[in-house]
């Protein structure tokens, strides 16, 4: 028997360490476009950010501060992928066609806006969508 | 480069082969995951190697390495996650269910 | 321009590696974990400090590049390797590596059999 | 010149590897080897910068942060498991 | 640019997902499937008509031109089996509603099933070489988990094989995949075809051709189909039924696409070899088939079988055969699937899928067992009905090429057929009825609309043949003319 | 669609109706449906005068006019010949039948329809011009054969020669459909009438004798010529109304109408002659040997329809002879014995049906067909023993029945034939003669044990097993009684049927003009009399010593019958390929591996060294670096340590190793994107594989046995082989430019520096919208695997 570990330093830790990942991950995602990185990248290492959090802590906790069912965000992902398709179809263009434009907003001056972004954070979506449910449904087997 | 590449793919295709081979769960998928590493490095190979810079266009001084390998090896790189996951799960749930990880006991003729 | 890059950058990152070497000599030739989780944490971020600074600047000085994942990188391998190294030392104390012989301390060891005996009388 | 000198770093960078490559074969606790492995880890990442240089591209920046962030994660991972005995806790 | 396309592929995936957001409400799941499977069919057969009035229709996704983009490309042989595809998916899903359980039907049931659709009908439709691998990986990760959906001991266990199996299969198509990149530089269909017509179809480009041939052999069930006899008796009726309809079926497409669109230049090797693997399919289909007493062994050696026949007629590659092939191939879709499903209806009757401890069943369910009985003649070809067309044309084709040996062996085996199916229908439905109404251990209630309705369609595509000739003649002749396909692909631009 | 079609047609229209209106009859349904046979018998009939002044009548009704196939019927003497006894036996077996078959305890409604299903087959099979809708029909015959057979479907024997006759017959069937498509890529027509037509293009074909061979085994199969023979007794188990029906009038006969409408194509070559003249007179031989033998009624009947059928065809064999001239008295010579075949097939129809309805009354009343149980039934049933009587003396041959007419035309027939000198082997044809006799004497034989053994004698009640025998119902005499009635009249106006039947049928048969034949009785003291005394006199003197010989039939032990063959055979055939198929299929993936690996690769190197696909070109090769070998060896170094090690978490973390030199490698290969995501995936693979087989065993060292590990060796140093050679082959193999160039105008395309991900989001994002449905897929189907469990888990 020994006595319960203290996991300051880890959570305290860990909670700037999540944060540096998301936003690395936020930046890859936005990369993208120009720079490696991309969707499925972004998403992943958010994923594995999350993964971070489900390990230093435990998964009912971070689930009561973050009540998402990753089933569903998954499939909001691929969702909203097929819809970026569809969208363009509605102005006559085929499936799946992509408009970029380069517009001029307030705060970050000229800024290039694509519908290809949109699809990617669909794609991100599913991509951690997917992880964490693969990931909590093995834990969750006792394994 | 390219020879060299063909030899390495053609060793690790052998020793998948010979896990694949070899009755055992693990060493099944093992094999299994060699050879898909085999077969992105042949598809990178088949689209020429180091022929140009990697294909970001702001670094645009010299030519470009073929985009489209790459790409087709990113879309096969996560196929092969999402069938590796399937995988290890089904043969743990298999293991847990029948007792073994031997897949020469998992003939199943007999009648159940 | 592009020499003086050069120079730093060559002068940093050679030092960085040296370090990493010297920690990776200190990983084997240490005697316990915990002794080789100095050399092995300490030392490499050191090296690897020395060795991303050091390309930090190359590409500062060559290009006026100034990149943020180099920082964002650097910040987060100072920050987690401590940490990594404390909760891998944490673990294998907890699943009872030995000490070597030579240690000179086990504070822990009073304070878990104290606490055992505790538990025992409750 | 100061590519010879990068790739003499290379080298060096890959026998301290090799060193930390003995560490994790050799143990003897799995605690050892985990370190073994998060020095890897944060050897590659410079192994990675050092490449950047040689080749003169930023293409790989994010190569670093990546290998930094999924070692540690990794590392307590595995630091988890030792402690406890499972990788993700249901409830603490 | 033809948008209608893109439905028969999207609107399953969508309406999967949507389940996956309602998990909960079973009921409108299965109302939301049939209806969009209805309009898939809907769509297709509008497609269908476009095709007929006029020509192949294509959509380039993204508007991006023919070989960089990724295109749909429906010519009529596509859509006949993306139409056929969508009825029996339609009987499949409605018959399983009250077979499948409604502990399967809560872990994504109907979400897997339509994502299985998806991936058919995608790999029908593509014109692109690596979409149709990621869509055959959809449908193969799509019957994965169909296969494995229940955690039974068996279904584990063949699951693992099916897995590996597949697995492998689809890294030598990768491995197809590197090789036709490297030497042609593209991977768009019709753009292969160009450059290799414009090339020559040397030594190389043959064994890649024949790496093609084995690889989708192994998803098609033809020669090195080891896995899956016991792949399709592991998971319930349903799905087997949809497996035993589909899913080989989308690898004889992919073997009849290669071979009249890419490799066609050296038929008096590659379509001999396929017409050798399909001897050997049929003789081994046919003598694992006779022998069992086992209604899913005896039903998987047909599924086998119909390959072999399947391939007989494009090995032949005449006019006759090709047409046979077609004729076979559709008629095969429903046939199966009925036929499946009505084994399926027996083992739920009686508990038990052997031969032996069954009998006399059509005294108390006569309709199904004429509706068996039917359903064994179409499969062995006894005109009028279904499936005689294809016999008869898939016969005249072999001749005609000179490969007298092959048909002697279909007719031969069609005899077999008639042996171990006549053997479960004489098992199974006649003889003392041992069991009475009451102890029977499932009903045949709500199950028997699909049934009907499939049988109705193999006789109507026996004796209506003459509604669908004029389209399966126009896709005979999009099949031997690949330029028609490649005109349609580059819609007269210029072929880089 | 014609008034004819709508005849042929009509029998399936009936039988559409039977469901609905049969459960709310009263009457027996059989009153209803004899209408249908009925109606088409007269309207038949009303067919005579057209067609024996030798006109034709032909009909087309569309079914899939593309493709050429249509329902092409064609009416001439020899489709009315047969369309006539197919409706009219028809009539008469229905009406038997409604005194046959209890209203209560049958399922009446499914036997007429089977009966009306083969009725319309037959019909249109006889009349059908189009030969793959003659195929149709044919099958249509076997299946609706089947279903009579196996009409008691409780029984097993039933079921067993139900299943029998089906695989026969649709053996024969697919045969013959072989010999019709070989035909009609010759003639390039399916229809009948044209291949005659152009039937000096199909003799000079090379496919002419295996189209002429399918097409008799076809025949031959349907009218149980030997040795396909065997089906006809088993399918004895028939309601005996049936038994009338198919197995005497109209089925067995399809094979002969096969035969004689053939006969204009094949005629007159060698092959045809010697094989239809021959397989007729073995099995005339055979028949009428076995017939003696047997005790069941019914089985004697049928061994005597095989016999008569053998007969028939022997006489179409040897007719077929006046098809090798064109015209003169040679052609009149020999079409004799076609004008023979045809009326002994019409006189057979008639007393065979008979007999097989006075059987029927037998087993009726009786309750037994055993001959050894049955006798002194004279003195109860004295209209069934005059109609019995009337059957088999016109069957063994005696005046005053049409049976002595043709019997004594076959002997003429068959003394012709002995004058055959256009083929080879003519020798042979002395033979003909000696058999039709001996067959003869045999038949004499076992007319006579039909007629003795049941109604001569003593009757021991005992043994039946229904009491209170008495006399069949009028209603279940009226149709043998008119058949009885038909034998007599036909012998005393034998010509009225040989002029308005017989002629024009023979006619078409031919395809060629011969002078009207004329039957008459009495011609001398020919040789042909000679035959029928020694018949009589030597069948009485074996009738009355047959204890003695019947010995003879032991040399023939049963185990060597064709019979006992075919069972045999059915039951090696299931064993043998059960133990086939269960000697690959063991169920161990390991072994379907192994096929496919060796399978795969060595037609892959076969095919590569076969078609001279082996050309190196090393020029376009890149450079190598120090450092590239380094990661090589490093790569392989990990691939071998995944494969040597006996620990688990080695192999785990050394397959991850390789992995990440992967990372290296793209790295080296200008492939951020795939570095990137090559790390992170890897990362989680190697994850998942400890999480997942941290608690499964060890793997440890298995002791395997050299023969596997050296199996093992080959197979997988063969694939690899292969795969460098392929690729190195490949590298060196470039046709064309690849398309990439195009996708490096992203940034103006798809507004995007990084072209990969252009290509990914935009020019691809199709395979990425999948690519990540597929990965959804791989986690519904992990969270299904681990939560949806059968009930009971038995997990451990």
């Amino acid at each position: 028997m020994k006595p319960k570990a203290n996991d300051v330093i880890l959570h305290t830790v860990t909670k700037l360490a999540a944060i540096i990942i998301f936003t690395f991950s936020i930046d890859l995602f936005w990369a993208g476009h120009h720079f490696p990185g991309g969707g499925f990248i972004g998403g992943l290492t958010t994923a594995a950010g999350i993964v971070l959090l489900y390990l230093s802590f435990d998964i009912e906790s971070i689930q009561r501060n973050l009540p998402i069912d990753y089933k569903k965000m998954a499939a909001i992902g691929v969702l909203i992928a097929v819809f970026t398709g569809l969208a363009g179809m509605f102005y006559g263009d085929n499936f799946l066609e992509q408009t970029f434009g380069y517009f001029d907003l307030p705060v970050f001056g000229e800024t290039e806006l694509a519908t290809a972004v949109l699809f990617d954070v669909g794609v991100a979506l599913a991509v951690i969508g997917t992880a964490i449910t693969i990931i909590t449904s093995i834990s969750e087997d006792e394994l | 480069m390219e020879s060299l590449m063909a030899i390495v793919i053609g060793i690790l295709f052998s020793i998948g082969t010979y896990l694949i081979l070899s009755n055992q769960m693990l060493r099944i998928i093992l094999g299994l995951s060699l050879i898909s590493h085999a077969i992105n490095i042949m598809i990178i190979v088949m689209g020429g190697l180091k022929t140009g810079g990697p294909p970001l266009l702001s670094n645009s001084d010299r030519g470009f390495t073929d985009a489209v390998p790459q790409a087709l090896i990113l879309t096969a790189i996560v196929i092969n996650f999402a069938v590796t996951a399937f995988l290890l799960v089904l043969s743990y749930r298999t293991y847990k269910k029948h007792g073994t990880d031997d897949m020469n006991n998992l003939r199943g003729n007999e009648h159940e | 321009m592009n020499e003086s890059a050069e120079v730093i950058a060559g002068v940093l990152i050679f030092i960085g590696t040296i370090v990493s070497l010297i920690s990776a000599i200190g990983l084997v030739r240490l005697p316990d974990v915990y002794t080789r989780s100095h050399a092995g944490s300490k030392a490499s971020t050191v090296g690897v400090l020395f060795v991303l600074i050091g390309t930090l600047l190359y590409f500062l000085i060559s290009e006026g590049y100034f990149s943020i994942r180099l920082i964002l990188g650097i910040v987060f391998v100072f920050l987690t390797a401590p940490v990594a190294a404390h909760v891998i030392c944490r673990a294998a104390y907890r699943n009872e590596v030995p000490l070597t012989e030579t240690s000179a301390e086990d504070e822990l060891k009073d304070y878990f059999a104290a606490y055992e005996k505790q538990k025992e009388e409750l | 010149m100061f590519n010879i000198f990068m790739i003499l770093s290379l080298i060096i960078l890959t026998i301290a590897i090799l060193f930390n490559i003995y560490r994790l074969i050799k143990g003897p606790s799995s605690a050892d080897r985990v370190q073994a492995l998060d020095a890897i880890g944060i050897n590659l990442i410079a192994g990675i910068a050092i490449f950047s240089v040689y080749l003169d591209t930023h293409a790989f920046f994010e190569l670093i942060l990546l290998i930094g962030i999924l070692s540690f994660i990794g590392t307590i991972a595995f630091a988890r498991f030792l402690e406890r005995g499972v990788v993700i806790e249901r409830k603490r | 640019m033809n948008n209608l396309l893109i439905f028969p592929v999207i609107l399953p995936l969508i309406a999967g997902l949507i389940f996956i957001l309602l998990p909960k409400q079973i009921r409108l799941q299965r109302l939301l499937a049939i209806i969009t499977l209805a309009i898939v069919t809907g769509i297709s057969i509008l497609i269908m008509n476009q095709v007929s009035a006029n020509g192949t229709q294509t959509l380039q996704l993204g508007g991006w031109q023919a070989p960089f983009g990724i295109g749909l490309v429906a010519d009529m042989f596509a859509i006949l089996l993306v139409l056929t595809t969508s009825v029996v998916a339609f009987c499949c899903i409605l018959f399983s509603f009250q077979t499948i359980g409604r502990n399967r039907e809560n872990h994504y049931f109907h979400s897997l099933f339509l994502f299985l659709i998806t991936g058919v009908n995608g790999s029908f439709l593509t014109g692109d070489l690596f979409n149709l691998y990621v869509f055959f990986e959809v449908l193969l990760l799509a019957s994965y988990v169909l296969v494995s959906l229940g955690g039974q001991k068996k279904q584990l266990r063949e699951t693992m094989k099916y897995v590996i199996i597949n697995i492998l299969s689809s890294a030598f198509f990768l491995i197809g995949i590197a090789y036709m990149y490297r030497v042609t530089g593209t991977l768009n269909l019709a753009h292969i075809s160009v450059r290799i017509a414009e090339s020559g179809q040397d030594g190389f480009i043959t064994t890649v051709a024949i790496l093609f041939l084995l690889v989708f052999g192994i998803k098609a069930g033809l020669f090195l189909f080891y896995w899956l006899p016991g792949s399709y008796s592991a998971p319930p009726a349903a799905i087997s039924a949809v497996f035993a309809a589909l899913l080989t079926k989308v690898g004889i497409y992919a073997i009849i696409r290669m071979f009249t669109l890419i490799f066609y230049h050296e038929p008096e090797v590659t379509h001999l070899f396929i017409g050798i693997l399909a001897a050997l399919t049929l003789i081994l289909g046919g003598i694992g088939a006779v022998g069992y007493w086992d209604i899913n062994k005896i039903l998987t050696y047909n599924v086998i079988i119909g390959t072999g026949f399947i391939l007989a007629g494009i090995a032949a590659f005449t006019e006759s055969g090709t047409l046979g092939s077609i004729y076979y191939l559709i008629n095969d879709m429903i046939v199966k699937s009925l036929i499946f499903l009505i084994g399926g209806v027996i083992i739920y009757l009686t508990g038990t899928s052997n031969l032996k401890e069954m009998s006399g069943l059509i005294r108390n369910h006569p309709y199904l067992g004429w509706m068996f009985f039917i359903a064994a003649l179409s499969l062995i070809g006894i005109p009028p009905l279904g499936g005689f067309i294809g016999k008869i044309f898939i016969t005249r084709g072999a001749f005609e090429a000179g490969y007298f040996w092959l048909g002697a062996i279909g007719l031969i085996v069609s005899l077999m057929i008639l042996y171990s199916i006549f053997k479960i229908f004489m098992n199974a439905f006649w003889g003392e009825t041992i069991i009475s109404e009451d102890e029977e251990k499932g009903t045949t209630k709500g199950v028997m609309i699909p049934i009907v309705f499939l049988t109705v369609l193999t006789i109507g595509l026996g004796l209506g043949a003459e509604l669908i000739n004029g389209y399966v003649e126009l896709a005979v002749d999009g099949l031997l003319n690949p330029q028609m396909y490649i005109d349609a692909v580059f819609g007269g631009n210029e072929i880089p | 669609m014609s008034f004819l079609h709508f005849l042929i047609l009509l029998p399936f229209l009936a039988c559409i109706f039977i469901p609905f209106i049969y459960k709310k009859l009263n009457i027996h349904l059989g009153w209803i449906v004899v209408f249908v046979p009925l109606f088409i018998f007269i309207n038949y009939l009303l067919f005579i005068p057209s067609i024996s002044k030798g006109n034709y009548h032909a009909f087309s009704m569309p079914w899939i006019p593309s493709l050429g196939i249509n329902f092409d019927i064609y009416m001439d003497g020899l489709a009315l010949l047969f369309g006539l006894i197919i409706s009219g036996v028809g009539t008469l077996v229905v009406v038997y039948s409604i005194f046959y078959m209890d209203k209560n305890r049958e399922a009446l409604h499914n036997f007429y329809i089977y009966l009306l299903l083969f009725m319309g087959a037959m019909l249109g099979l006889v009349s059908s011009d189009h030969v793959l809708v003659l195929y149709t029909l044919w099958e249509l015959t076997s299946v609706s054969s089947f279903l009579l057979i196996a009409y008691w479907y409780e029984r097993k024997k039933s079921r067993a020669g139900a299943l029998k006759a089906m695989i026969i017959t649709v053996f024969g069937g697919l045969a013959m459909l072989a010999g019709l498509i070989i035909l009609s890529i010759i003639a390039d027509t399916y229809s009948i009438r044209e291949m005659i037509a152009n039937v000096g293009i199909i003799k000079e074909s090379s496919l002419f004798i295996p189209a002429l061979i399918l097409i008799l085994i076809g025949a031959f199969t349907k009218s149980a010529q030997f040795p396909f023979s065997i089906w006809l007794p088993d399918a004895m188990e028939a309601p005996t109304p049936v038994s009338a029906y198919l197995h005497s009038a109209t089925m067995v006969k399809a094979g002969i109408y096969l035969v004689a409408r053939m006969t204009p194509i094949f005629g007159g070559s060698a092959t045809w002659f010697w094989l239809v003249s021959g397989i007729g007179l073995v099995t005339l031989m055979y028949g009428s040997f076995r017939a003696v033998r047997q005790t069941d009624l019914k089985a004697l009947l049928a061994f005597s329809t095989i016999s008569q059928l053998g007969l028939i065809m022997s006489l179409l064999g040897v007719g077929s002879a006046a098809l090798y001239y064109t015209n003169g008295e040679a052609q009149t010579f020999y079409a004799f014995a076609l004008f023979a075949a045809l009326f002994h097939l019409f006189n057979h129809a008639t007393f065979k049906g008979a007999l097989f309805m006075v059987v029927g009354i037998i087993d009726h009343e009786t309750g037994t067909r055993d001959i050894r149980r049955l006798g002194g039934l004279m003195a109860i049933m004295p209209a069934t023993f005059t109609i019995a009587l009337i059957g088999s003396l016109a069957m063994a041959g005696l005046p005053p029945f049409n049976g002595f007419l043709s019997k004594e035309m076959f002997f003429t027939g068959m003394l012709r034939a002995t004058e055959v000198n256009m083929f080879s082997l003519e020798w042979l044809t002395s033979i003909f003669p000696v058999v039709a006799w001996v067959a003869s004497v045999f038949t004499f034989i076992y007319c006579f044990i039909l007629l003795v053994k049941p109604f001569l004698g003593e009757l021991n009640q005992s043994r039946l097993p229904k009491e209170k025998v008495h006399e069949a119902p009028i209603g279940m005499l009226i149709p043998p009684i008119i058949l009885g009635l038909l034998v007599v009249f036909v012998f005393f106006f034998p010509n009225l049927i040989g002029k308005y039947l017989l002629n024009p049928a023979l006619y078409a048969t031919l395809s060629a003009e011969v002078p009207a034949f004329e039957i008459i009785a009495w011609h001398g003291f020919g040789t042909e009399l000679w035959m029928t005394i020694g018949v009589i006199v030597f069948g009485l003197l074996l009738f009355f010593s047959i204890k003695r010989w019947t010995i003879i039939f032991r040399v023939f032990p049963d185990q060597l019958s064709i019979n006992s063959l075919y069972m045999s055979g059915l039951e090696n055939m299931e064993k043998k390929s059960v133990s086939l198929t269960d000697r690959y299929m063991t169920g161990n993936i390991r072994h379907y591996l192994l096929y496919i690996f060796i399978v795969t690769f060595s037609v892959l190197i076969i095919a590569l060294v076969g078609f001279d696909g082996i050309s190196f070109d090393f020029s376009t090769n890149s450079y190598i670096t120090i450092y590239d070998i380094g990661i090589v060896i490093a790569m392989v170094a990990a691939a071998f340590t995944t494969l040597l090690t006996t620990n688990r978490i080695t192999a785990i973390v050394s397959l991850g190793a390789v992995g990440y030199i992967m990372v290296m490698l793209f790295v080296i290969f200008r492939a951020p994107d795939l570095a990137l995501t090559q790390m992170v995936v890897e990362t989680a693979t190697t994850a998942l594989f400890l999480l997942c087989f941290y608690h499964l065993p060890k793997l440890g060292k298995r002791i395997e046995k050299m023969k596997f590990k050296l199996t093992n060796l080959i197979v997988s140093i063969l694939v690899g082989v292969t795969v460098t050679i392929m690729t190195l082959v490949a590298t060196g193999h470039r046709l064309f430019t690849p398309i990439n160039e195009f996708f490096e105008n992203a940034y103006e395309l798809a507004g995007a520096k990084n072209i990969v991900n252009a290509i990914l989001v935009d020019f691809r994002g199709f395979d990425t919208m999948l690519e990540i449905a597929v990965l959804f897929i791989a986690g519904i189907g992990v969270y299904t695997l681990i939560k949806l469990r059968p009930k009971g888990d038995d997990s451990q």
